[in-house]
């Protein structure tokens, strides 16, 4: 009971919505600078490697496979092997970024506190998209308790990441519709959604940043586009 | 490694023409560490075959398998469950690869799918290039450590020819002289009195079959 | 014949390897989502019943993993277990796909110097 | 392209009271076929052999051809010295007749690096080359340079260096020369005294050059002789001697 007056208190309440919402967004801007600076500083700019100039010729044996038919080269992706997981995936990480900008709450609380503010959905899309969102995560979590190969290489950290990231969502969905106390609700959905903020960073959530380093500035065999950087 | 390339479709699919059971057998070595044989290269194969078939109405089974490396039979006795169901074996491998499989199983037509090129180095994913011609008798030490085998086109083993135009190859400006460079790179080690000395003419070692007993163990198989 | 020379696992050696390449390690096994997406790209992983001890992530988390976690601090046991692993289970043909780019085969290719060097490698009894 | 075997037009010339220089180039033939040509010819009084590397197959009309390239020019200078003064064969089995082969080269002063050519001529020189003929000659100051430095280096005491010359046909001629033909130095200089003859009077122009280059050649230390290269103009050659002044022809024993 002592814990849920806490929670409950005015001071929290205060503290969640100021300062913190403030110092937590600092952390994730600071944070995800320096962490994409260094990600620069320990990479190099690769220098071309091969000859001034290469055989114009395709190959010595020429595979021109001008006769093959198309064949779809999706197929060959990640999303070939795994459409359902990559597709949601996608959805979960999309609206993970979109929903919570476009909130019309959230628009309203940032006029409020610096007299500018993004547009919004109506408020039904953003609450179908929660729904979607929570059945994404949802999936997420079966995934890594039943199947073999997730299972294989999940800890408690990931766990624990699996319910940093879903929390702010389920809260937020809670307290809109004031299920359970709304003041509990709304004080747990800001402390969440910060720590949220705050461990993208230094965490797996990092993979944001990662994610477009890796595929689009890296130079792999998987890299997209021409790459530019080597470690 | 050992560098290889697929071989264009057509010859591939007049290869098969005859045999409607095919196991397509992918390498994890040296060809798939060059993009060209590995299990990604197989089912990208298959993929299209099956869909060439398709089109023409041909029916026809098509199936994968990737090994460690076709170069050991360790690895090859993988198939001995598999391979039987099969009228003919594909091989994605270098030509030994290819040859190995083919002693194991000799009452199976077994047909490359690539076409080994060189014993080479990765210049960046993609691009490979030939550094070595096998030829048994390394000259590198003194040559600066560029092959004048591989790098010559007449593999001169005194040069630099007359024809060397401005530091570019008589046959192609786009190659750079093998020689030029080895002289270039010897002058900066000091160590131009290494090709001063007439090098004689070579003794050949890849003129027959080779086979090589490393000397640890030249008491257990001699 | 060549008998592995039996050698106590020299810890400071081993923390003084990870730092030279701490910051490209370390990176890579804190971004890695658990996704298990680079699973169907070892053709290990497919061959052997999609044992997921197969799996990329499986085997770098297991093995340059396990060394990072434990700041180097590992003995002779968890070594002979990493070889098993980054030996016997990946044959480094370096074409696993990660959907963030992370470089596993380095990864593996580096946990297989530190086990060398500390004198724990395949042996030809195996 | 095909042409008919040195060694059989050589014997032609032979049978014409000519003294024929025959060509070898490594790209066609192995060691074995080498030794073989080279015990043929001598036994049609065949006496001197010019060894070279021969041009890449990739060029003329049989790119396809396997080039051969079993030895290179250096080598088989020393091996038919080994089959002269040894009387042996590269493979060590004895010659009862050893071919008294007068064995030459080729040497290009204007191939890079510049600096590094005397060394490679020092290098035929010890495989026992007797007589070197250049690559056509037009940069006469890298040339001078060239002998200078084979003086210096003690070069040309040993060799008899035929100093290569071809008069210019026309300009299209120097200006593909300058372009397409590697290892060849055309200078700018000479085209635009080519072009300044004018209409009709080129070729005579570049006659007239040539038998400048072959005055300054019969007084340049080192230089033995001229090797006249008359390109698809074989028939001047009897005319360009004339005007050179290096008629009649020298008696040699």
């Amino acid at each position: 009971m002592e814990i849920l007056n806490l929670i409950t208190s005015d001071l929290l309440y205060d503290l969640a919505r100021g300062p913190l919402v403030w110092i937590s967004f600092l952390i994730l801007i600071l944070g995800t600078i320096y962490r994409t600076v260094k990600l620069f500083s320990f990479t190099r700019k690769k220098k071309n490697a091969w000859p001034v100039s290469l055989p114009k010729k395709k190959a010595p044996d020429g595979d021109t496979d001008k006769s093959a038919p198309l064949i779809p080269k999706w197929k060959f992706t990640v999303f070939g092997a795994h459409p359902v997981m990559i597709s949601v995936s996608t959805v979960f990480h999309v609206i993970l970024f979109i929903a919570p900008i476009f909130l019309l709450a959230h628009n309203i609380m940032l006029d409020e506190a610096v007299g500018f503010s993004l547009c919004s959905f109506p408020e039904k899309v953003t609450d179908y998209m929660t729904i979607v969102f929570l059945v994404c995560g949802l999936f997420f979590l079966l995934r890594r308790i039943f199947i073999a190969r997730v299972r294989a290489i999940s800890s408690v950290y990931d766990y624990i990441i699996w319910c940093i990231t879903v929390a702010p969502f389920l809260t937020g969905f809670l307290s809109y519709y004031q299920v359970f106390d709304y003041k509990t609700m709304i004080i747990l959905h800001m402390l969440s959604g910060e720590l949220m903020l705050a461990a993208a960073p230094f965490t797996k959530i990092f993979h944001m940043v990662f994610f477009f380093f890796g595929r689009f500035v890296l130079v792999t065999q998987h890299t997209i586009g021409k790459g530019s950087r080597t470690w | 490694m050992v560098k290889g390339q697929r071989k264009p479709i057509d010859e591939i699919t007049g290869a098969l023409e005859k045999y409607s059971n095919v196991l397509n057998i992918g390498c994890g070595g040296c060809v798939s560490v060059c993009l060209a044989g590995g299990q990604k290269e197989v089912n990208l194969l298959n993929a299209e075959l099956e869909s060439i078939y398709k089109q023409n109405n041909i029916s026809k089974k098509i199936e994968g398998f990737t090994v460690e490396r076709q170069c050991n039979m360790q690895y090859l006795d993988e198939l001995d469950d598999i391979a039987g169901g099969y009228d003919c074996l594909m091989s994605m491998a270098c030509g030994a690869g290819v040859q190995y499989l083919a002693e194991k199983f000799p009452g199976k037509p077994v047909f490359p799918a690539i076409n080994t090129v060189a014993i080479g180095i990765d210049r960046e994913i993609g691009i490979y290039e030939e550094k070595c011609r096998a030829c048994g008798e390394c000259v590198l030490g003194y040559t600066g450590g560029i092959c004048p085998v591989t790098r010559c086109a007449k593999g001169l083993f005194n040069g630099p020819c007359g024809g060397t135009n401005k530091g570019k190859c008589e046959i192609s400006n786009d190659i750079s002289c093998a020689w030029q460079d080895i002289y270039e790179r010897l002058k900066g080690q000091n160590r131009l009195d290494d090709i001063l000395k007439i090098k004689e003419p070579m003794e050949w070692k890849n003129q027959t079959q080779r086979t090589i007993i490393q000397e640890p163990y030249m008491k257990r198989y001699t | 014949m060549n008998e592995q020379k039996i050698v106590e696992i020299d810890t400071v050696k081993i923390k003084k390897r990870l730092k030279q390449r701490k910051a490209k390690m370390k990176m890579s096994l804190s971004v890695c989502a658990r996704c298990t997406l680079c699973a169907d790209s070892c053709f290990l992983f497919n061959n052997n019943n999609k044992d997921p001890k197969y799996m990329p992530s499986y085997k770098f988390i297991n093995s340059i993993g396990r060394i990072y976690k434990r700041r180097g601090k590992v003995d002779r046991a968890a070594l002979e277990k990493i070889r098993e692993i980054v030996w016997k289970d990946c044959v480094l043909c370096t074409r696993c796909y990660c959907p963030f780019g992370i470089d596993i085969p380095d990864m593996i290719a580096f946990a297989r110097s530190i086990c060398r060097e500390q004198g724990v490698y395949p042996t030809f009894e195996d | 392209m095909v042409r008919m075997a040195s060694w059989a037009a050589s014997i032609i010339l032979v049978q014409e009271g000519l003294e024929p220089n025959f060509q070898m180039v490594c790209r066609d033939r192995n060691r074995l076929a080498m030794q073989s040509d080279i015990m043929g010819a001598y036994a049609h009084g065949i006496k001197n052999v010019l060894c070279l590397s021969g041009d890449h197959q990739q060029f003329g009309d049989h790119p396809q051809a396997k080039g051969v390239f079993d030895i290179d020019s250096m080598q088989l200078i020393s091996v038919i010295k080994n089959m002269r003064d040894e009387g042996k064969f590269q493979g060590g089995a004895v010659i009862h007749e050893p071919p008294k082969m007068f064995i030459g080269a080729a040497s290009n002063p204007f191939a890079e690096p510049l600096e590094w050519r005397a060394h490679r001529l020092a290098k035929k020189i010890e495989a026992g080359v007797d007589f070197v003929q250049t690559q056509c000659i037009y940069n006469m100051d890298i040339f001078r340079e060239f002998v200078k430095q084979a003086n210096d280096m003690g070069l040309l005491e040993k060799v008899y260096l035929l100093a290569g010359v071809t008069p210019m046909k026309s300009v299209g001629m120097a200006k593909y020369m300058q372009a397409k033909v590697p290892g060849m130095d055309v200078p700018d200089d000479l085209i635009k005294r080519l072009r300044g003859a004018g209409k009709g009077k080129v070729a005579d122009e570049g006659i007239k050059i040539a038998c400048e280059q072959i005055e300054e050649f019969k007084e340049m230390k080192g230089v033995a002789g001229v090797h006249l290269m008359a390109i698809e103009w074989e028939h001047k050659v009897p005319e360009i001697a004339e005007r050179a002044k290096v008629l009649p022809r020298p008696k040699v024993e």
